[in-house]
């Protein structure tokens, strides 16, 4: 492919995006940096408090632990759902009916309203009058998401493969879907096993889409907010207060906005860390 | 229109203008003389100016915190640590 | 009615992209941009057509300084070696696209277009979409485009590259006329030396982004100035080797030497580099001032009509190409004539000193 | 092997479907039911959730609502992308990666403790509780979406194509709106789903941004599963109703997301 | 090694062919001696890759078998039919470096590490490839990734044929000279049977010793380089191969001489068999002269094209095309043609008389 040509004029072609989206973005940053380092007792008055809170949030055991569950959870659902998605899109049909079917069908997990995610797990869950949790308890497992921290564990992780998993069939379809026929036939004639055209040729060409896919799931999971708070609400306990539920507690539960600024910028820091490392990483594959 | 719900003091404002004007800054020496193409540093990154920024930024980010958990504030030292980051990023990375 | 590049120099990110060039094309005749990929051709055209200001120079069109006018202010037209057409148009808004955004009238746009899609057989097809014609016609459709319109400029960048053989060799032999009749200075870019020749018209060839020789083709053909425009100009490669001139005679090595003739008896002795056109190694004796030499065959290629064989001549490997068929085995020694009154003879520098 | 490939997407899909049939199950059953035991149909089956949806105004407000700010917001981020994608895809420009890496961090930022300034900024530009509050405020994750998936789409048109038609006399404006947008059609179909996706789902801001006037349908939800106790029909039949419009979405896509998705440097 | 046999086979894409036009190969026989290099020549779309495919198994023909020395592989797969396969466009494994691009079809196969290293290193020394072997594969040029694709062709010494299908496209000119003669080359060292697809009737001719010349789905004549062009079968094979084609003139026949434009043309060959049809006098460039006696034509054009001229001849409303020597004379005044007798033939509808 050519070389972009430079242009700098093309900033106004940016701009109508860039205003929109630094309105949304910068002015609540800049007010939750503000908020990070001040104490409030209502009414708008505030007073500075330089890095107390952040001194104070760094050095809690509740951050710590909210860092930890949350950190687990992340882990957890990249290393289910990542292969399980790949795994999807390559057994997917290639033409035919069959593919549409798949698509709509895949896809409408996605298309529901996080909310609804929530409840619709909790009503499917119930130990009592749920599908899920009648069925495994039928089946003589001590089963109840609601008072069993293991189960209301493995019941939000299930509940985020089942609701994202789609997403990422739907990026590495198109990724296998833009793999030239030739690759196939030339491994075909090169008599390469089904494990090395995975490896050589489907993964190497998915590499981008498959990225994108890890990033997306890694910073939406790290906010994950509505599904577990309809589902569980944090508990039992706090065995399933993550990190964005946390927060809310904090914020509107106790007010208090500081800590809560200190400890959401903390976590945007360390999400830019791990997502650009990621990138790089990936990135610099790419170019040797 | 009121912008006392945004709860700026001086201090945070100072922070804020800071770092507008060193992205001004950067701007327009690229303008002027630009970087080129991008360099690979030592740990193995290509990086062009605006990177190394970035990098910085984000270190320094880390620095204070670090400083801020294991030290405690005020965080002075964490400042001079972070200078002696940017230098390296700048000349090294 | 001419463009005129002036100091025209193109660079990009520290590297330099077309150098210093003077170059003053006319109308009414096929001007040819001969050289290998990345030898500046694309970017030559690109300049030419205002898609790229240079680094430093002046483009002058008609005297008038164009340098930094809007594409869209030139009345040019451009066809790329890629099929470039509008996927969502039909074939007749395609070719129609350049008229109707010159609000040319409807009835004068439908004459046209009928015009111009006749020419080049493309009526049936008016009204399908791009990507249900063949390669070919694909081409055939961009190339409409670019002469239903008035331009005062055509542009053509390896526009054949793409395409069939056979289909190729068609569309090259109808270009020439076609396009006489325009009335536009024509630029024609190519890699393939024997293009070049069958469009004829003036050839610039080009090398790293430097024009090594501007002319009239057939005589950039016969008389490169150097080295370089010989092998652009070659197809297959041109044979070259050192050679040593002591006294009268050139020495290839001990058994093979010629006379100097009328050209060459002036050169002081010394070591040259020749070039000698694979045609000009012919298996029969033709003309005076061939002379015999033993070879031994490496690979031969026969096409029926010619024979391309590669020869090893005194541990040289050079290559004969002569019509007919000449069926010589592989590994044989056969003998050949290598027609010396056609070498010519390089400065180490790889300028022509004698040919 | 190969001829029990078909298992692996048959069995997700099932797993996928479990949770939607239970939740339709549900909605067609009374409270009482629900609560009165266990049955893997409706034993005594009922449209009254839906008839209550459907006459009740605070209900089909809330979709009308929800439908208005995601068509809204749908537009606004698919329009204001296009151009910049082209710009992306197209040009280099003093600080293009930073910019584009910019974009894409504003997925990382917490919204809960975001949503705070969020509603005290709508409430000080006197927006507070409108569509278009909703609309510009999911524009902050939509957008850049919206570029990057536009950017692979585009990079994906030869820029000869562009050149082409400077060449014929086309300004910039008359090309992209007649010759350009036209051709990357599948590429703002693609982009137009994961909008409509992202806002339709988003519950968080929408809530924080709104109280009356422009009250989400997901919120309607967890205000009645909170003030009417647990009436788990209706909330099924509401929720059974969110899923319609994004199949209905899924569905005009279907083979932009099959062929043209591919096409794209995804 | 083997010899390739092809019975009958037709092919269609579509999923209920009815018509002839629903097949993309309309019923092609023919025989591949072991050691040979074969090309398969005609325009885009008449079913040659359809046929390499078919041959190396990535296609399973609707009708027709294909036989390796006499053994049925029509249901074959291509690991088990020992075949290799250039594309038109370079494939290459982006995760390799070249030298494990090219030791991947041996490693899979299962052979030996140090003979694995022998085969790579003289296949990569004979595409020059040599210095680049640690290199990771992608980030070559388009000329390196296809002279890797080749490579990888050319590696494995047990195939029964090794396949090229338009290999040298994305090649520039000055390359392709090298690449076409190394191909040629690593024939005659190894002899290993090879089938080259191209519509470029050079490509074709020099690298082939039998061509197959293919048009809308059918074979209308193999035969080696010289017999085509000396002898065409079929008024397109006159027309696709040469360069210029073969003019083609309408005629009648007159006591075993051809009439033409009111002349008779002498010809050595006597039409055998009835003229039935419309008939055709075809004769190429090549063997057209200026001659004192002869057909008066007149001279419309001379492009001098360096190693010739072709010179573009009007009689009436017919085009006649010639070829001239570099050195020879343009008679401008009352030019005069002849053509060969030997060469010169008689087309009805097409085909041969």
């Amino acid at each position: 492919m050519a070389a972009k040509t430079a242009n700098h004029k093309a900033w106004w072609l940016v701009a109508p995006v860039v205003a929109l989206v630094a309105f949304n973005a910068l002015i609540p940053m800049m007010t939750v940096v503000n908020y990070s380092f001040q104490e409030t007792f209502g009414d708008n008055v505030f007073f500075f408090e330089g890095f107390k809170w952040y001194e104070q949030v760094l050095g809690s055991e509740r951050f710590h632990a909210a860092l930890g569950r949350q950190l687990a959870f992340t882990f957890t659902i990249l290393v289910i759902e990542i292969p399980l998605g790949v795994a999807v899109a390559l057994a997917m049909p290639r033409k035919g009916i069959g593919v549409s079917v798949c698509l709509v069908l895949m896809a409408l997990p996605l298309l529901i309203p996080w909310n609804v995610v929530g409840a619709m797990w909790n009503i499917f869950a119930l130990p009592d009058i749920g599908l899920l949790g009648r069925a495994l308890n039928g089946l003589g497992l001590a089963y109840d998401f609601t008072q069993d921290p293991t189960s209301a564990w493995i019941t939000t992780i299930v509940m985020d493969v089942w609701h994202w998993t789609s997403l990422v069939v739907l990026l590495a379809y198109a990724g296998l879907r833009s793999i030239p026929e030739a690759y196939y036939q030339a491994a075909k004639i090169d008599g390469a096993s089904a494990w090395a055209i995975f490896r050589h040729i489907q993964l190497s060409k998915m590499k981008r889409v498959l990225t994108i896919a890890v990033l997306l799931r890694f910073m939406d999971s790290f906010m994950i907010y509505t599904e577990p708070f309809v589902l569980t609400g944090g508990g039992p306990g706090n065995t399933t207060t993550f990190l964005s539920i946390d927060l809310v507690k904090i914020a509107l539960g106790q007010f208090d906005l500081g800590p809560a600024a200190a400890m959401s910028l903390i976590y945007f820091l360390i999400v830019l860390l791990l997502s650009w490392v990621f990138y790089s990483l990936m990135m610099r594959n790419e170019e040797r | 229109m009121s912008l006392s719900w945004m709860a700026w003091t001086w201090q945070t404002a100072t922070f804020f203008i800071l770092l507008a004007m060193v992205l001004a800054g950067m701007g327009l020496w690229e303008w002027k003389r630009p970087g080129g193409n991008p360099r690979r540093g030592i740990f193995g990154l290509d990086t062009t100016r605006g990177d190394r920024l970035f990098i910085t930024l984000l270190g320094s980010g880390f620095i204070a915190l670090g400083w801020l958990s294991f030290i405690g504030s005020p965080p002075y030292g964490a400042l001079v640590i972070c200078a002696l980051w940017a230098i390296f990023v700048f000349r090294r990375v | 009615m001419a463009i005129e590049l002036r100091g025209v120099v193109k660079q990009e990110g520290g590297q330099i992209h077309i150098h210093e060039t003077n170059l003053s094309l006319e109308k009414n005749a096929f001007n040819i941009l001969l050289g290998t990929t990345l030898s500046g051709k694309t970017t030559l055209m690109r300049l030419m057509a205002g898609l790229e200001k240079p680094s430093s120079g002046r483009v002058f069109f008609d005297g008038r300084d164009v340098t930094g006018v809007a594409v869209q202010k030139r009345n040019i037209s451009m066809v790329y070696q890629q099929f470039i057409n509008y996927p969502n148009l039909t074939v007749r808004e395609n070719i129609a696209s350049p008229l109707r955004v010159a609000r040319v009238s409807a009835a004068e746009i439908d004459r046209r277009v009928a015009e111009a899609a006749e020419l080049l057989r493309l009526s049936p097809m008016l009204d399908r979409l791009p990507a249900e014609l063949s390669g070919g016609q694909q081409q055939r459709a961009a190339l409409a485009r670019a002469l239903v319109k008035d331009s005062d400029l055509v542009l053509l960048d390896e526009p054949l590259a793409n395409l069939d053989y056979k289909l190729r060799e068609e569309l090259r032999q109808e270009l020439p006329s076609i396009l006489a009749e325009k009335g536009a200075i024509v630029v024609y870019a190519t890699s393939e030396p024997h293009e070049a020749l069958l469009l004829g018209g003036f050839t610039a060839a080009l090398h790293e982004g430097r024009i090594a020789q501007f002319g009239p083709t057939a005589e950039v053909y016969r008389n490169p100035v150097d080295l370089r425009t010989a092998r652009i100009f070659s197809d297959p490669p041109i044979n070259t080797a050192l050679v040593a001139k002591k006294g009268n005679t050139f020495h290839l090595n001990e058994s093979v030497k010629w006379p100097v003739n009328d050209a060459t008896c002036g050169l002081a002795d010394g070591e040259y580099r020749v070039g000698l056109r694979p045609h000009h190694i012919t298996p029969m004796r033709r003309g005076e001032g061939s002379i015999e030499v033993m070879a031994r065959v490496l690979v031969t290629e026969l096409t029926g009509s010619e024979s391309i064989v590669h020869l090893d001549i005194g541990g040289h490997r050079w290559i004969s190409q002569s019509h007919g068929v000449h069926a010589v085995a592989i590994g044989a020694t056969e003998t050949m004539y290598l027609q010396t009154h056609r070498f010519m003879y390089f400065e180490s520098d790889g300028s022509l000193i004698a040919a | 092997m190969r001829r029990f490939k078909w298992l692996v997407p048959t069995l997700y899909i099932v797993f996928l479907m479990l949770p939607i049939y239970w939740l339709l199950n549900m909605s067609f059953k009374t409270t009482n039911e629900i609560l009165g035991g266990f049955s893997l149909l409706p034993q005594d089956f009922t449209l009254e959730n839906y008839k209550k949806i459907f006459t009740d105004p605070t209900w089909y407000n809330g979709y009308l609502n929800s439908l208005a700010y995601v068509v809204f917001n749908t537009v606004i981020s698919v329009c204001a992308a296009l151009p910049a994608a082209y710009a992306f895809s197209r040009y280099r420009f003093l600080g293009d990666k930073h910019l584009f890496f910019w974009l894409l961090t504003n997925r990382m930022a917490p919204p809960a403790v975001f949503a705070l300034p969020f509603f005290q900024l709508y409430s000080a530009i006197g927006l507070f509780d409108t569509h278009i509050a909703v609309a510009l405020a999911h524009c902050l994750f939509n957008i850049p979406l919206a570029v990057w998936i536009l950017e692979g789409f585009m990079s994906g048109v030869p820029k000869e194509l562009d050149e082409t038609a400077y060449i014929d006399g086309h300004s910039f404006p008359s090309f992209f709106v007649k010759i350009f947008i036209p051709t990357i059609t599948a590429g703002i179909g693609v982009a137009a789903f994961f909008c409509f996706m992202f806002s339709w789902v988003e519950l968080l801001l929408a809530k924080t941004l709104t109280s009356v006037e422009a009250k989400p349908i997901a919120a309607t939800m967890t205000r009645t599963a909170s003030t009417s106790g647990y009436e788990l029909g209706l909330l099924a039949a509401a929720g059974t109703l969110t899923i319609i419009p994004g199949a209905f979405v899924i569905y005009f896509v279907r083979n932009y997301i099959a062929k043209g998705f591919a096409l794209g440097r995804v | 090694m083997a010899q390739i046999t092809l019975a009958g086979i037709r092919h269609s894409y579509a999923d209920s062919p009815s018509s002839p036009s629903d097949y993309a190969l309309k019923g092609v026989d023919g025989q591949w001696a072991d050691g040979g290099a074969y090309a398969l020549l005609g325009p885009s779309g008449c079913g040659k890759s359809t046929l390499l495919n078919i041959v190396s198994g990535l296609l399973q023909p609707s009708e027709g078998r294909i036989l390796f020395d006499g053994k049925d592989v029509t249901a074959l797969d291509p690991v088990d039919r020992h075949v290799a396969q250039v594309f038109q466009f370079p494939v290459i494994y982006d995760t390799m470096t070249v030298y494990e691009n090219l030791a991947f079809p041996l490693r899979n196969r299962g052979m030996a590490e140090a003979e694995v290293d022998a085969r790579v290193r003289e296949i990569a020394a004979m595409l020059d490839l040599d210095d680049m072997l640690e290199r990771r594969a992608t980030g070559l040029t388009a000329d390196g990734k296809q002279k890797i694709s080749l490579g990888r062709g050319l590696v494995r010494s047990d195939v029964n044929v090794i396949m090229f299908d338009e290999p040298l496209t994305v090649i520039d000119p000055h390359l392709k000279w090298m690449l076409r003669s190394k191909l040629k080359e690593v024939h005659q060292r190894f002899g290993t049977t090879m089938i080259y697809v191209t519509h470029d009737q050079i490509e074709a001719l020099t690298f082939a010793d039998r061509v197959m010349v293919m048009t809308e789905g059918e074979v209308v004549q193999i035969g080696t380089p010289v017999e085509l062009f000396e002898r065409p079968q079929h008024t397109f094979v006159g027309y696709f191969i040469g360069s210029p084609g073969m003019n083609v003139m309408p005629c009648s026949l007159f006591q075993g001489d051809a009439i033409f434009d009111g002349e008779a043309v002498t010809i050595t060959e006597k039409p055998v068999g009835s003229a039935s049809g419309s008939l055709e006098l075809g004769v190429r460039p090549e063997f057209i002269t200026f001659a004192e006696d002869g057909l008066s034509v007149e001279i419309v054009n001379v492009d001098d094209i360096g190693r010739h001229k072709i010179v573009d001849l009007r009689r009436g409303d017919h085009r006649i095309k010639m070829l001239a020597g570099e050195d020879d004379p343009i008679p401008w005044e009352n030019p005069r043609i002849r053509f060969d007798p030997d060469h010169t033939r008689i087309y009805a509808d097409g085909r041969l008389l």
